[in-house]
């Protein structure tokens, strides 16, 4: 009896499969503030970010959170950092607006980061007030990140376009991993700090606007909407997707990024403190720079 | 499928049967004092007006067994009860939108409540279930609605369905009166009872 | 329907639709109107294998169930229906035993029917002579088929024709008197069947007894008053006996006299007050009229539980009165469900804030105008009384007078009792068991004494008397054109003493009829005769004989009252179709029509309308709301589901005027008059045809009058009233408005 | 599952995880009673809590349309808390459409008149209900001695009682006119 009965069932579950395919069910307005919910031609992309979010997301986070801090404490002890004589001329480098842009970013980075990995691993935190708080702060951080982010990717453009130099810098990861001090082709930022431009700006932006599209859910962006033809919540799932894979990025590379002002490069971050760099680091580290301005006297 | 699996709490809508009067998801607004534009239940007609194609159903939390907002809930709030109804705790919910993202029926539900017009805590069919409060206390009611599982009572959207299209109860009784509405008709197999098997089947 | 065979009610109930094997619906949406009814449908469907065949303008949700659906134009029921009947005679599927025994005049129909051949009917409904002739094999050949009908046979000109038309079809299928069978008229609100049943119409007494003198004086004694003084209040006999203004209507007997306007025949005044007790009148035909109607009267009061949208329309600045009038569950009573079963509403709460129920109200305006003793004394008479208890003795006062239609039964004790023990009757058959035993739900009427089981199925010959059976009544004489009007040999009710028709029962004829004999007490007490008997005498004699007292007669498909004798097609006043216009005109102009002048071939002819107005217009409801939506539109959850007025459109017709899906867009009615909603795309209408839901009011002529709500009793969802571009339009007979057979012209916004 | 819901489901749900089923049989009308299965088996007089108590549950019928479906309301110290389901119902067996499923709002609405009103120069006032009475009533009064009892119509209601309905019929009778109607001519 039961055993008929477990496949008569059976036997409907398999129907059913060919009736979600059908994807009736998957028609209209489901919801009433998320318009255009499944329609027939979405991309169905719920089992992928299901499959994602419930699999891999938190993981690679961790990894990200535990593994490049992990490579640099190698690298430190094992290359440790490159040291500079602070005591020569100095190069002015980073103008007052540079600076406090960068600064405004900084901290909007400060706060993000944490926050967002506190979101990623909610349950440690037993979710809730706290967990919905820093959510909540995180939407506030993105809004200064806002604001700067923009002045920063165009005060910074001309030196960031990609060149020669970035190939040569790449192929010796920008010397990092010898102890010499040899002159690394590199302008007046080098391969590294490109990319981390290109990411914490561009995909800072795509950051933005996929989290305000999580953050707000039935955010009115109907110009999206009919520009990639995507229903709302496919939306949603592309810019939840989008929103992680970035924040990967970003985080790997700010943790670089730190890692080299703070630790691999003594003393390097004061130059955006004061605007001055060591002589003797961009004479090594950005050496196409230097002599730039070797060449148009500037030094 | 495990045995196990069959004694779940399921809904099944009859579309032969579902005239899409609104009952269900006026009911469980009603008894749930649900604030406006948050629909636990919600019913859709296709094709609308089509001859021969039109069909309307209703929607809401299908309780399933592989729940995948539980599996991207970042704070985990979600828990399936051994009864198979899949409920979450408002107080751990941090209003992420996760679930919505993966539910393939758009079941999850945000009132409009929280700080700088977004969305507050989650909210959906708790098949008249309540939630981790006390049971039957204000305090639940107040977050969840209704405990009418406790009191021994029918969900009110399947008890108060106009045409008895919509019907819950544990998954074997209810695929025994959908066979026995089939087998009525004498017409065979002509749809079956969807989102039962796993979400997303893979 | 009354004027076929006796009564116009629904005949059998709704759970007796699971016995039909064919479910034919005309002008009705079950599905959305009364969907838990419709519930029975589709279990008829289920387990029966009925089919279900849904003949309307659009494709409602009813029809998304139905097995055979047929897109009508408007207004063509009658040529439909007569093309199924030439099909059915033609193939001799009709039942010619139940012909030549209960009906009457059926040669007449048959001529009639020969002229509607397929072709002819497919040109002027638009259904094609295939699909009627698949409907017509599938409905006769599957019996017993029960005919299904609502507002969209009766809201035409030819309404009253209509409603004769679907019994006809039925009689002659032999569709009558059986479980699964009948004419099933879906009733609007929850007690239609009730207050109609009390009359509160303007043209009879309570109980359908009409407004001669001899009516008035049997009310007059049944209340305890003296019949002269009862006339005195009125203006004079003539007037007593006069049929009221219709709420259709009474604008006109506000506005004539002036230009353009319909004259009235009123004792010599115009209307100068309006007293409305929950009724929402921004539901009713010719807004525009209506509203010019309330800017001229003198007095406005509106007894409702919301604010009557009927004070929002109107700019009148003074003496316009609301009433905070309690809700249903704030008060108790009786209320007839379509089926004619009663139910006693029992009370929940309390009225809330300082709302008073009806009957209050009405009692105090009594007290004041100097009428409440004689008013009230009815309610004393049956158990001689000092004081009495609403609504309890009331009812008893009803039972104690209304025989026409058998509520002697109907006691306020025996109503609550079906309801205290409404789990003991089946769902079917609406037999009771347990202590219910021998009784029928709600005791649907006639219910003929304190002991009579009800009768669940009307017309039924294959039950007794007492268990609900009876033959069609004898209403309209014995004989007609040398033509005997009583039933055949051998088609009395089961268990009768008299196997054959007979008259109506009086007093003179009881002995006879029933072959007994009165002792001289009896004869001392009995009433003239059934209607007036207020000793039961000739009701509990009859239920012994197994007769029924109205009679055993033939119903008749030949109303030789009626403009038209048998029903026969006539274009809606504004038809598509000016060149059936003319082949099938409407009536004459009718004077004093319930007291006004009321316009028809002048106003189809005045010009060719279809010209500028070139779509038909529909209107009905939705789900979530009923009747002017007052009291669902102030639910913030049914509000939520159509919080806006709108207007079904094909995307074909929208796009031939450039509107898009969710534009706002104009309807303009050939009154003069417009309204401005959004457009809906919906394939349910086809493209030469809109439909607009009918619950809105608070926007007018594209003006939104949200500012004159009192505050905080605004409504949840305002809109435009789909009655202001309703045309003119009114039905021969009762004086309907034409509301589902319009015509307008739409363009952007 | 992580510990979280682990947690909340020994702590939480244990205690509720059981179901009394004999109610659900009810609601499906002729399908065979719900047997028992696994978990749900039916709770104990204890395990049934009734969150309002002292409640009692009040049989009236729907005032939308005519089908005439049964509401069972449950009411507490005089106020209407909840909707109940009247499955044992014959006609409608518990079931019911949008409009009777919000019968309850039809009571709490809050935009429901509360109190009599008048307007006057345009203006909505609220009066007594004595003043309504007593305003209307001499109007009424002097309209009828001035042009006759056919200068009034009362419109009545296919929503009131029958016993009302028969009583507002009553009402124009005795207040000399014919001039009555209710929607049944819609």
């Amino acid at each position: 009896m039961k055993k008929y009965l477990f496949l008569s069932i059976a036997s409907l579950f398999l129907a059913s499969a060919a009736f979600a395919a059908d994807s009736q069910i998957w028609d209209a307005m489901r919801i009433q503030n998320i318009y255009g919910y499944g329609q027939v031609e979405s991309l169905g992309l719920g089992p992928l970010f299901t499959m994602l979010q419930a699999n891999y997301f938190a993981q690679i986070f961790l990894a990200v959170l535990i593994g490049v801090p992990a490579v640099f404490l190698l690298h430190y002890l094992v290359i440790g950092p490159k040291v500079f004589s602070h005591d020569g001329k100095k190069i002015y480098a980073f103008s007052i607006f540079n600076r406090i842009v960068h600064q405004v970013a900084a901290i909007s980075f400060i706060v993000l980061i944490p926050t967002g990995f506190i979101m990623t691993f909610g349950s440690y935190f037993g979710g809730g007030e706290f967990v919905r708080m820093m959510k909540d702060l995180h939407g506030i951080a993105t809004i200064s990140f806002g604001i700067v982010v923009i002045p920063m990717f165009l005060m910074w453009i001309k030196d960031m376009l990609p060149n020669f130099d970035d190939i040569k810098w790449m192929m010796i990861v920008g010397g990092y991993l010898s102890k010499e001090k040899k002159p690394v082709p590199a302008g007046k930022f080098n391969a590294g700090q490109k990319s981390w431009y290109w990411i914490a700006t561009l995909g800072g932006m795509v950051m933005i606007l996929t989290g305000a599209t999580m953050y707000f859910l039935d955010f009115d962006i109907e110009m999206v909407r009919s520009m990639t033809g995507l229903s709302q919540i496919d939306l949603l799932r592309v810019a939840a997707i989008l929103h992680a894979f970035f924040g990967m990025l970003v985080v790997a590379l700010f943790f670089t990024h730190v890692y080299m002002a703070v630790f691999a490069i003594k003393g390097a971050i004061h130059s955006i403190i004061t605007g001055y760099k060591e002589e003797e680091e961009v004479e090594i580290l950005h050496s196409s720079w230097y002599k730039k301005l070797k060449k148009e006297g500037k030094i | 499928m495990s045995n196990n699996e069959m004694a779940r709490m399921k809904f099944y809508c009859d579309d032969q049967r579902c005239i899409e009067c609104n009952g269900c998801s006026v009911a469980c607004a009603e008894a749930h004092e649900l604030p406006t534009g948050v629909s636990r239940r919600k019913v859709i007609t296709l094709n609308e007006g089509v001859e021969g194609k039109e069909f309307s159903t209703s929607v809401a939390c299908m309780h399933c067994t592989d729940a995948p907002c539980e599996q991207v809930c970042p704070v985990d709030c979600f828990y399936i009860r051994e009864d198979g109804i899949v409920l979450h705790d408002k107080d751990v919910c941090i209003g992420c939108g996760y679930c919505l993202y993966a539910c393939p029926f758009g079941a999850p539900q945000f009132p409009r409540d929280g700080a700088f017009g977004t969305k507050g805590a989650m909210d959906k069919c708790t098949m008249c279930a309540g939630g981790p409060l006390e049971t039957n206390s204000a305090h639940e009611r107040e977050l969840y609605g209704q405990n009418r599982i406790a009191e021994g009572k029918v969900p009110m959207c399947a008890a108060m369905c106009s045409t008895k299209a919509l019907i819950v109860g544990s998954a074997d009784e209810v695929a025994k009166i959908y066979r026995t509405r089939i087998a009525a008709k004498g017409k065979g197999v002509q749809s079956a009872p969807y989102g039962w098997s796993k979400a997303y089947s893979n | 329907m009354a004027n076929t065979w006796g009564y116009g009610a629904m005949t059998n109930s709704l759970g007796d639709i699971q016995n039909a094997k064919a479910i034919i619906i005309f002008g009705a949406n079950p599905a959305v109107n009364h969907p838990v009814g419709f519930g029975h449908f589709l279990k008829a469907k289920e387990r029966n294998n009925a089919q279900i065949i849904v003949v309307d303008p659009r494709y409602t949700k009813t029809a998304a169930k139905a097995d055979i659906f047929a897109q009508i134009r408007p207004g063509t029921d009658i040529p439909f229906m007569y093309g199924m009947l030439n099909i059915i005679f033609k193939n001799g599927w009709e039942d010619k035993k139940f012909i030549k025994d209960r009906v009457y005049g059926i040669e007449d129909i048959r001529k009639e029917a020969a002229k509607w051949t397929p072709e002819k009917v497919a040109d002027v409904t638009g259904v094609s002579a295939e699909k009627l002739m698949q409907i017509t094999r599938v409905y006769a050949k599957s019996t017993p088929g029960t005919l299904i009908w609502a507002m969209g046979l009766t809201q035409h000109t030819i309404g009253s024709s209509n409603t004769r038309m679907a019994p006809i079809l039925q009689l002659c299928l032999g569709n009558m008197g059986v479980e699964g069978g009948g004419t099933n008229i879906l009733r609007g609100h929850d007690n239609v069947q009730g207050a109609t049943d009390m009359c509160c119409l303007s043209h009879t007494l309570p109980g359908y007894y009409g407004l001669s003198a001899g009516s008035w004086k049997y009310f007059a004694k049944s209340w305890g008053v003296d019949y002269e003084w009862l006339a005195g209040r009125f203006k004079d006999k003539k007037m007593m006996s006069a049929k009221g203004f219709t709420l259709a209507k009474w604008y006109s007997g506000v506005l004539a006299g002036k230009p353009g306007e319909d004259k009235i025949h009123n004792a010599g005044t115009n209307l100068k007050a309006l007293f409305v007790m929950g009724n929402g009148i921004t539901s009713i035909a010719q807004q525009a009229k209506v509203k010019e109607a309330l800017d001229n009267l003198e007095l406005i009061v509106l007894a409702d539980p919301f604010v009557n949208e009927a004070a929002i329309l109107t700019d009148k600045k003074d003496d316009v009165f609301l009433l905070p009038a309690a809700t249903q569950f704030e008060t108790s009573g009786s209320v007839t469900a379509t089926n004619r079963s009663a139910q006693w509403r029992y009370q929940v709460v309390e009225p809330m804030y300082e709302s008073k129920p009806d009957h209050e109200i009405m009692f105090e305006f009594a007290k004041r105008l100097g009428f409440y003793d004689e008013y009230t004394k009815g309610m004393l008479i049956r158990e001689n009384k000092k004081t009495f208890k609403f609504p309890e003795d009331a009812t008893d006062e009803i039972a104690r007078i209304i025989k026409t239609i058998g509520l002697t039964g109907w006691t306020s004790k025996r109503l609550k009792k079906h309801t205290d023990n409404w789990h003991m009757f089946d769902e079917v058959s609406l037999r009771g068991t347990g202590p219910m035993k021998g009784e029928y739900y709600g005791l649907p009427w006639p219910c003929w004494t304190e002991s009579h089981s009800g009768s669940p199925v009307l017309y039924n010959i294959n039950r007794s008397v007492k268990e609900g059976g009876m033959g069609f009544r004898n209403r309209f004489g014995l004989e007609h054109d040398g033509q005997n009007l009583l039933a055949g040999k051998g088609s009395a009710p089961k268990g009768s003493s008299n196997k054959d028709g007979y008259a109506e029962i009086t007093a003179k004829n009881i002995e006879s009829v029933l072959g007994i004999k009165l002792s001289a007490a009896e004869k001392k007490k009995i009433g003239k005769n059934w209607k007036v008997d207020t000793s039961n005498i000739i009701a509990e004699k009859c239920m012994e004989a197994g007769i029924a007292p109205y009679g055993n007669a033939k119903a008749r498909a030949k109303v030789w009252t009626f403009p038209d004798q048998i029903p026969m097609h006539r274009e809606p006043l504004h038809s598509p179709r000016q060149d059936l216009a003319k082949k099938y005109p409407s009536y004459k102009d009718k004077a004093n029509h319930y007291r006004v002048d009321t316009k028809y071939i002048s106003k189809q002819t005045e010009k060719d309308w279809s010209k500028e107005f070139p779509i038909n217009l529909v209107t009905g409801r939705l789900v979530n709301l009923n009747g002017a939506g007052m009291e669902n539109r102030a639910s913030k959850y049914l509000a939520e589901l159509t919080p806006e007025m709108f207007c079904d459109i094909h995307p074909g017709l929208a796009a031939n005027h450039g509107i898009r899906n969710g534009d706002m867009m104009w309807v303009h009615s050939p009154e003069g008059t417009k309204i401005k909603v959004k457009a809906k795309f919906s394939y349910s209408v086809s493209e030469d045809r809109v439909f607009l839901p009918m619950h809105f009011a608070g926007h007018f002529q594209g003006e939104d009058l949200s500012h004159k709500y009192p505050e905080g009793t605004k409504p949840y969802a305002v809109g435009e009233s789909a009655n202001t571009v309703t045309n003119y339009g009114y039905d021969i007979v009762t004086q309907i408005p034409e509301t589902k057979g319009g015509l307008c012209r739409i363009e952007k916004a | 599952m992580t510990s979280t819901t682990q947690n909340a489901l020994s702590t939480k749900v244990g205690r509720r995880s059981f179901l009394k089923m004999a109610a659900v049989a009810g609601a499906f009308g002729a399908t065979s009673a719900f047997a028992s299965s696994g978990v749900t088996r039916a709770a104990t007089e204890d395990e049934v809590k009734n969150p309002f108590p002292g409640s009692k549950n009040v049989r009236t019928i729907c005032t939308a349309c005519s089908v005439g479906c049964g509401i069972t309301a449950e009411v507490q110290n005089g106020v209407w808390v909840r909707q109940e389901v009247a499955q044992d119902h014959p006609v409608s067996l518990g079931g019911h459409c949008c409009k009777g499923a919000d019968m309850i709002d039809m009571v709490r609405s809050e935009v429901r008149l509360k109190y009599p009103m008048v307007k006057e120069g345009g203006q909505w006032k609220r009066i007594s209900w004595d003043t309504a009475y007593e305003r209307i009533s001499k109007k009424l009064d002097s309209l009828r001695k001035k042009d006759g009892p056919d200068s009034t119509i009362f419109l009545g209601s296919a929503k009131m009682s029958t016993e009302q309905a028969y009583y507002f019929r009553k009402f124009a009778a005795f207040y000399g006119t014919n001039n009555i109607d209710h929607q049944a001519r819609i």
